[in-house]
């Protein structure tokens, strides 16, 4: 029986948007942890200053995952907390500097946002230094290395967040009960057969 | 008897309101009453447990069950009714998206606890005394108390859920289009939600007042101010949930004067309620420098309550994140 | 002058000795050197070397181990830093020469015209025992395990200090001389 | 079937994935068949391949063969920036029959292989970027680009060698250019120099003639002693602010008689003049050189007595009888419109000051190579005798090559003309003075048409060569022959030994270094700079004249140190490339505009005001949002804000991204 | 201002005039020291040739010893004893495989250190926390000699960086203040050899008599120096320099000692009288 007829055919409260089930939901070993920091990135600043970054050969840590946006501005807070609930352990967002926005002002829009998710995050806490917006230019390639390393540092310090494996730590509650019940109904039917 | 569909109603973390919706049908719940044949509805009719279990599977031909699930006895119950009837309705924002009591899951289960039974103001408990699960009486009977969970889901994270009937309460308009729909069979696609899927600005009274140059400069709390009964609530600076609150109850908070607080949940097309009225929100506070914009968004004292007042349960972080499932949780199901 | 082939075939090479020069604090850029020279020139002593500080270097990267450790030059290094301080690649030379230094005294290569090895162990040996110098005290030692000969003619600067009330006669120490032999004996591993 | 079709839309994905080892720039910084195995796993995913140059001819022929055998509906490319080859890829898609927006690209060679040094770390990121883009390309949809028209004007920043050559080739294509630069004069430093290398030919000989054919030519705006103060917009469609200083005089007034500067009330100059390195002296009103262009005379105002104390009694606007001395005179703000930027703004000139061993500043007798070329111009402020300070002639002269270069403390490139001007200025000072010359190198760096040859030449002169590093310059005599002497300290590396060379006269061979502002200059123009302060080059071989940012080309020596050939040779090269694409009279935009879906909004208006384009607008009658398509610039915000979801991006909607965000964080 | 006192061997020994000036001076300008409890060798210059790592953990347990006495800035007057305490903090910071190896040998004494502790120069902190100004003021007897300030190698690089390491100017500044004037002098940081005069006396007299020479040139009265080595070198050994180079007289004085006579300080608490050279003319100048 799969877990998921087990639940009597509710999918697991994770499930991708192609229908897939994650595999990782189980805790990774603390030791070989490595953080994972999703970065959303500005095409004409961030981006670029991270090409720049490429171009120049700056050496950082791999633990950042670029995706690009046209602007910061484009940045929905639902995929800060997506991200966050897909396990990742910080969440970075890049854009550019203030006056230098590449749409004008799409990034003060993304730094209004960031500032109000910050305090919910906070309220809900995650810690602050998983949740970083950082103005880099696409002349800054040396930023994006001292900002994707300074992040790394801090998230490894306060270790995983892991919500996909903490959301099945708490779901483990349910799922004793689930256990049983389907051990109890197991043992009803085997007897209604016998 | 025997060729009327049956119905069960059920309750769990509610307060009621959803048996008072149902209540509120007025004469059109006779017409309900007698098209159906009533299985179970603890709030009004005396049926047990012991006779649903001996219903055959799937006799049940739909389940409307409000409130959300917070006990090891509702998880218990609605699995039940999941495995004797052939639809299940999520009656309610607590069943659909967690409602007021999944606000309760920006604390941990042992501070709750705590609270409740030893440090709030009215509690006289010296020896800090605690339900217990199991618990031996005079006469050597032991006794049985639900476990109490973590934290508040949805029950569509407990059992598969056919049909979303949204509202705090549902309206009875939507109620008995959702009954009709039922008793007819002129069911959606399973999985839907049986209310609009557009924001409540679309029908709401106020909608020509919003400007479209809107930017907010000063928040301010319906307690604290106040309201203008024409003007968009938005343009008046409070915190109105409808641009991200799925429409269908006719703007009836509107109506009332106050703000919406988001019940009806998101649309389809949103994953996290909360989340996006928030986006929405800030965009359009005033400021470009850090102390402007903070200046402006100070008048959000409480970001959860405002954006997850009905919905914290689905948001993407379902709940506080540092909270420790407490111990024994699994040997005590 | 003797005739003699100054050609030097690869079996010369001690691979080993250029990695362990990478290998020591300071020798992580010896393979940057452009040898521009700068460090000779900077240096105030490469006029008495045998090999200039920049052939030194050169030599120690490509693993002419018995060429290095058989020069002069390490000896007459005074550790002023000159050369660490106009290298334009930042090569930490000082460093390296302290480490060839160690190297020599180690496998017992250095020239026996120079007595800085002796010296560097007499000075241990002091610091082993007392935790301190006595700068008059180790000179003695020094001349006295190499050229007494020597120490005669020093003898006129002795007795300007001993005038002047430069000269110990005692020799100076630390009250906790137990707590300095655990520190070093746990270098060694004892 | 037809692919070029909007069924694929919702047909079920086949998708092509193709990692490139991008020679070993990526193969050798991560494990690619890893990738390529992982990859091959994923639901949907109909082939998986790695090829060597994807970008290649027959990378691209590999994608367009499998599109068509094995009936793939969508494309994914690991391997550079999409900000390089997205394009190229894209075209491939077009070329096989299918819609080019069936493609994603993952950049695994920028964010991956050129940025750690782990390999199992770049490997898993490698396999969760391009697990990203497979879940992404399932939900790309059919797209067509937009065209707008191009902008034909053309701005070309900075004045120099390269500012001219480039600012003349796109004028005589009937372009209009306007060329900003920041001095009085236009030039650049190639005014300042005597000679050129290796030819000898005289510098104002072949650069005056351009700097007056820049001044009348009908298609080219010159505005001198001005400077861009902000630019917005992008490819096609700049719109650029320039800040003219007051010069105090009325430009188009001016003949340029210089009787002003004769009756000014300061009989003697007695100001630095900047153009001379300060070995010359200037009045507050004057020419800042004889060849300036315009040849209009400039009013200081830190200097002159109208502005320092308002109690001169102004002869030197008595003595112009077209009355175009004008001390009221603002500053002019313009704003123009161009379609493309064209930036040569040029070098600094490494500060010898900064390098404490060489005494520049403290030993009178230390000069710095621009000093030489103003010293032994005829125009120069001795008339082109080289003397030192006190007036005597150098019996000897030492040259010490790579000053602020090839050095960790000031800067760590070859300056690459350095070698070649020394060898010139030896060449020279030997001809004027009949001196000794010393040469001191670390390596003789002579790759150009001629210039071995030039070497071989000042061998042949008996001009001294010592290989090594100067390690200082003192005043410190050990010799009788050295007392009055500056004395230079090297290593003669390759005799083996210490030298030490006394002369009269030390010529500092200073480096180009990045100007000050160059970080600034960047960011206005929203360009990269490399690590030591050089404006970027998209691609160091294959777009040597573009930036990242499209419609903005690089040129001459704010790119990096190169000599004048080159520096021409490139801004021929640049003004081309412009050329390229006024041309092409549109440019194709990116179809990532934002629409909304009119039967879910539910008109709350919450976007109209987000947009500052005004692309988003209510329609009063439907009460709902419309955006205008050709007024929306894509940036995505008013998409994010939407609190009903009823707002998408093309190219970014929200279930590309759920699904970028899953795959980056779905690897085991 | 408080502060930590690391003497160092030298200021024990041949150095002593260096110690009882120092102290004489810091009293006068306010600079309150504390000896460092039982401080031990620095691990200086001829131990680094011979083992790194028990170089490096002997001055770990001074630092140790200070952190324990309240880890404040430490003042090191001798030049050797600067470098190899500011060199033990840099090498701990850089090279955490010799920071695993002193740690340990530290602890097998029970001691402790964080690596954090500042060293610091009497030049330094006279210029920068006690002030030209306040030297001025206790100036009673204005120098008025030609002096050739000489720094040495070893506080201007590779550590040092209250001075320029090229052109130092700190201690010219201060006999300025103290009335003297400073000659121009090329030499400021070139080293004295005073290293190896004990193993190769040939060459490294030729570096000191060279300094003398240059000074004699400037027309300087005396030269002043922070660094009892450059001291010793220079002053004990231009007897020496004198036979093998010609006659040259040049008092050589600790730059406390040149401060000391301008605050008024009897010469013999200034310990003038174990100067070796010139010892007539340096009489003359304490006068």
């Amino acid at each position: 029986m799969t877990k998921e007829q087990k639940r009597g055919g509710v999918p697991l409260p994770l499930t991708h948007v192609d229908g897939t089930v994650p595999t990782l939901i189980k805790t990774r070993k603390r030791d070989e942890w490595q953080p994972r920091i999703v970065a959303f990135f500005c095409n004409w600043c961030t981006y670029t200053a991270a090409d720049l970054a490429g171009v120049s050969r700056m050496k950082y840590a791999p633990n950042a995952r670029v995706i690009r946006v046209m602007c910061s501005g484009r940045v929905d807070p639902q995929f800060i907390l997506e991200a966050f609930a897909k396990g990742a352990d910080g969440v970075l967002m890049g854009g550019c500097h203030p006056g230098d926005c590449h749409y004008s002002e799409g990034n003060y829009k993304a730094l209004r946002r960031a500032k109000l998710l910050k305090r919910f995050l906070k309220d809900m806490c995650v810690e602050e230094d998983r949740f970083r917006l950082e103005w880099i230019s696409g002349a800054e390639g040396e930023k994006v290395k001292l900002v994707i390393d300074e992040m790394v540092e801090k998230v490894r310090k306060l270790g995983p967040l892991n919500l996909p494996g903490r959301f099945a730590d708490w779901d483990s509650e349910i799922s004793v009960l689930e256990e049983k019940i389907c051990a109890k109904e197991e043992k009803e039917g085997a007897a209604h057969h016998g | 008897m025997a060729d009327k569909p049956k119905i069960a109603f059920y309750w769990c973390a509610s307060c009621g309101g959803c048996e008072e919706a149902v209540v509120d049908l007025a004469e059109d719940i006779l017409s309900v009453v007698s098209a159906v044949d009533i299985v179970l509805w603890p709030v009004a009719m005396d049926f047990k447990k012991a006779d649903i279990e001996a219903m055959p599977d799937g006799s049940i031909a739909a389940s409307l069950i409000n409130g959300a699930i917070r006990t090891s006895e509702q998880e218990e119950f609605v699995r039940l009714l999941r495995k004797k009837s052939g639809a299940v309705i999520s009656f309610g924002s607590c069943a659909c998206t967690g409602g007021i009591p999944s606000l309760a899951n920006q604390f941990e289960k042992e501070r709750i606890l705590s609270y409740v039974y030893e440090q709030a103001p009215s509690v006289i408990n010296e020896l800090k005394t605690r339900p217990q699960l199991e618990s031996k009486g005079d006469e050597g009977h032991s006794l049985e108390l639900p476990a109490f969970r973590e934290m508040v889901r949805p029950l569509d994270e407990v059992i598969k859920v056919d049909y979303y009937l949204p509202g705090c309460p549902p309206t009875p308009k939507l109620i008995k289009e959702a009954v009709t729909a039922l008793l007819t069979g002129k069911l959606p696609p399973a999985g839907s939600t049986l209310a609009p899927d557009t924001a409540l600005c679309e029908e709401c009274p106020r909608k020509d007042s919003k400007p479209a140059d809107l930017a907010i400069s000063e928040f301010k709390m319906p307690s604290g101010a106040v309201i203008d009964p024409e003007k968009c609530m938005l343009a008046q600076g409070f915190i109105c949930m409808g641009p991200a609150t799925r429409g269908g109850c006719e703007a009836l908070c509107i109506k009332g004067n106050m703000p919406c607080t988001g019940c009806f949940g998101p649309t389809s097309r949103v994953k996290d309620q909360g989340a996006k009225m928030l986006s929405c929100v800030a965009s359009s506070a005033a400021g470009k420098e850090d102390a402007e914009i903070d200046k402006t968004l100070a008048g959000i004292p409480d970001p959860v309550g405002t954006f997850y007042r009905y919905g914290l349960a689905k948001c993407r972080l379902r709940g506080k994140a540092d909270r420790v499932p407490g111990k024994g949780v699994r040997q005590k199901a | 002058m003797r005739i003699e082939e100054k050609v030097k075939r690869e079996s010369r090479r001690d691979p080993e000795f250029a990695r362990w020069v990478r290998s020591v604090a300071g020798g992580e850029d010896i393979r940057r050197c452009i040898q521009c020279g700068a460090c000779s020139s900077a240096c105030q002593l490469s006029s008495y070397m045998d090999y200039t500080p920049r052939r030194i270097i050169n030599l120690a990267r490509e693993g002419f181990k018995k060429e290095v450790l058989g020069s002069f030059t390490i000896w007459l290094c005074a550790s002023c830093y000159a050369c660490r301080a106009q290298c334009p690649k930042e090569i930490k030379i000082t460093d390296i020469m302290y480490a060839l230094k160690r190297r020599a005294i180690r496998e017992g290569t250095y020239p026996a015209r120079f007595p800085t090895a002796v010296m560097a162990k007499e000075f241990a040996n002091m610091i082993f025992s007392r935790g301190r110098v006595t700068e008059n005290y180790l000179v003695t030692m020094l001349f006295l395990k190499t050229n007494w000969f020597k120490f005669l003619g020093m003898s006129r600067l002795g007795l300007g200090l001993l005038r002047a009330g430069r000269m110990s006669f005692f020799p100076d120490s630390v009250k906790n001389r137990s707590e300095i032999k655990t520190i070093l004996n746990a270098v060694d591993g004892k | 079937m037809n692919l070029n079709d909007k069924i694929s839309d919702k047909a079920p994905a086949r998708i092509g994935f193709y990692i490139c080892h991008c020679g070993t720039n990526i193969a050798g910084a991560l494990d690619v068949p890893a990738v390529r195995d992982y990859v091959a796993k994923m639901p949907g995913v109909i082939v998986a391949r790695d090829y060597k140059y994807m970008c290649s001819d027959p990378g691209q022929e590999l994608l367009g063969k499998d599109i068509t055998e094995h009936k793939l509906n969508r494309i994914v490319v690991a391997s550079c920036s999409p900000l390089l080859h997205e394009n190229t890829f894209r075209k491939a898609l077009e070329k096989a029959g299918l819609n080019p927006f069936y493609f994603q690209m993952v950049n695994i060679r920028e964010h991956v292989a050129w940025v750690h040094t782990d390999k199992p770390g770049a490997t898993r990121k490698a396999k969760d970027l391009c697990s990203a883009a497979v879940r992404r390309v399932k939900f790309h949809k059919f797209l067509e680009k937009k065209k707008v028209p191009y902008h034909p004007d053309v701005l070309v920043v900075g004045a120099g060698i390269a500012g001219i050559q480039a600012a003349l080739t796109m004028a005589n294509a009937g372009k209009k250019v306007y060329l900003v630069e920041r001095e009085p004069s236009i030039g650049g430093h190639m005014a300042m120099f005597d000679k050129t290398f290796p030819t000898l030919d005289c510098a104002a000989c072949i650069l005056t003639p351009k700097m007056s054919a820049v001044k009348s030519h009908p298609n080219i705006t010159l505005w001198t002693y001005s400077e861009v103060a902000k630019t917005e917009g992008s490819a096609g469609n700049f719109k650029v602010t320039v800040k003219r200083k007051p010069r105090y005089v009325k430009e188009e007034l001016c003949v340029g008689c210089n009787d002003c500067i004769d009756n000014c009330v300061f009989k003697e100059p007695k100001f630095a003049d900047e153009f001379n390195m300060g070995l010359g002296k200037r009045k507050p009103v004057y020419m800042p050189f004889p060849q300036a262009t315009p040849h209009v005379a400039l009013i200081d105002a830190e200097t002159c007595l109208h502005f320092k104390t308002g109690k001169c009694k102004q002869s030197c606007a008595e003595a112009c009888d077209r009355k175009a001395i004008d001390f009221n005179q603002k500053e002019e703000i313009k704003e123009i419109q161009v379609g493309t930027l064209l930036l040569a703004t040029g070098f600094e000139v490494f500060d010898a000051a900064k390098d404490p061993y060489y005494g520049y500043g403290v030993h009178p007798g230390v000069y710095t190579s621009l000093e030489i070329e103003r010293l032994v111009n005829a125009s120069g402020p001795t008339n082109g005798e080289i003397v030192l300070r006190d007036g005597r002639k150098p019996k000897s002269v030492g040259i010490i090559h790579c000053v602020g270069s090839r050095d960790a403390k000031t800067n760590k490139w070859c300056s690459r003309v350095c070698c070649m001007y020394s060898l010139k200025l030896a060449h020279l000072i030997k001809e004027h003075t009949g001196a000794e010359v010393y040469n001191f190198y670390i390596d003789m760096r002579t790759p150009g048409k001629m210039y071995e040859e030039f070497y071989d030449r000042l061998l042949e002169e008996g001009v001294h060569f010592v290989r090594g590093r100067v390690s200082e310059v003192s005043d410190f005599a050990m010799s009788p022959e050295e007392e009055g002497k500056l004395i230079l300290r090297a290593e003669d590396t390759l005799a083996g030994f210490v030298r030490r060379v006394p002369v009269d006269m030390v010529v500092l061979s200073t480096g180009l270094t990045p100007k000050k502002d160059s970080q600034t200059v960047a960011r206005l123009f929203n360009i990269g700079r490399s690590p030591e302060g050089f404006f970027q080059e998209r691609h160091p071989k294959l777009a040597p004249v573009n930036t990242f940012t499209d419609g903005i080309f690089i040129a001459g020596c704010c790119q990096g140190p190169k000599d004048i050939p080159d520096t021409v040779a490139q801004a021929g090269a640049a003004a081309a490339e412009a050329l390229a694409l006024i041309d092409k009279a549109y440019i194709e935009l990116e179809p990532d505009t934002a629409f909304v879906v009119e039967d879910t909004c539910s008109g709350c208006k919450s976007c109209v005001p987000l947009c500052p384009y005004t692309a988003v607008s209510f329609d009063e009658v439907k009460k709902k949002a419309v955006i205008n398509e050709t007024l929306c610039k894509g940036c995505g915000t008013c998409v994010a804000a939407c609190p009903s979801g009823s707002i998408k991006q093309n190219l970014f909607e929200d279930e590309q991204i759920f699904s970028e965000i899953e795959g980056v964080l779905t690897n085991d | 201002m408080k502060y930590l006192y690391y003497p160092g061997c030298s200021l024990k020994g041949t150095g002593r005039a260096y110690e009882e000036s120092w102290l004489e001076v810091s009293k006068a300008l306010g600079v309150e020291l504390e000896e460092i409890e039982d401080w031990n060798c620095c691990g200086s210059t001829p131990y680094m040739g011979v083992d790194e790592v028990k170089s490096l953990a002997l001055a770990g347990r001074n630092f140790a010893l200070a952190e324990r006495q309240g880890g404040m800035d430490i003042i090191a007057p001798c030049s050797a004893c600067y470098l190899s305490l500011n060199k033990t903090n840099h090498v701990l910071n850089d090279y955490p495989e010799l920071r695993a190896k002193v740690d340990s040998a530290l602890g097998s004494a029970g001691l402790k250190y964080s690596g954090r502790i500042k060293v610091r120069h009497p030049l330094d902190v006279i210029l920068n926390d006690v002030g030209v100004d306040k030297v001025k003021k206790l100036v009673k007897k204005p120098l008025g000699l030609k002096l050739a300030a000489y720094y040495g190698c070893q506080i201007t690089r590779p550590y040092s960086d209250f001075d320029d390491p090229v052109r130092p100017v700190s201690m010219d500044k201060l006999m300025e203040a103290a009335g003297a004037k400073p000659v121009p002098y090329s030499m400021k940081t070139k080293c004295c050899g005073g290293s190896i005069t004990g193993t190769v006396p040939e060459a490294a007299l030729e570096l000191a008599c060279s300094l003398l020479k240059e000074a004699v040139k400037r027309g300087a009265d005396a030269m002043v120096t922070p660094c009892p080595l450059c001291q010793f070198n220079l002053d004990g050994y231009q007897d020496r320099i004198s036979k093998k180079y010609g006659k040259t007289e040049m008092p050589v004085l600790y730059f406390t000692q040149a401060l000391g006579l301008a605050f008024g300080i009897s010469p013999e608490k200034l310990g003038i009288n174990r100067c070796l050279a010139s010892a007539e003319k340096i009489l003359e100048i304490s006068r």
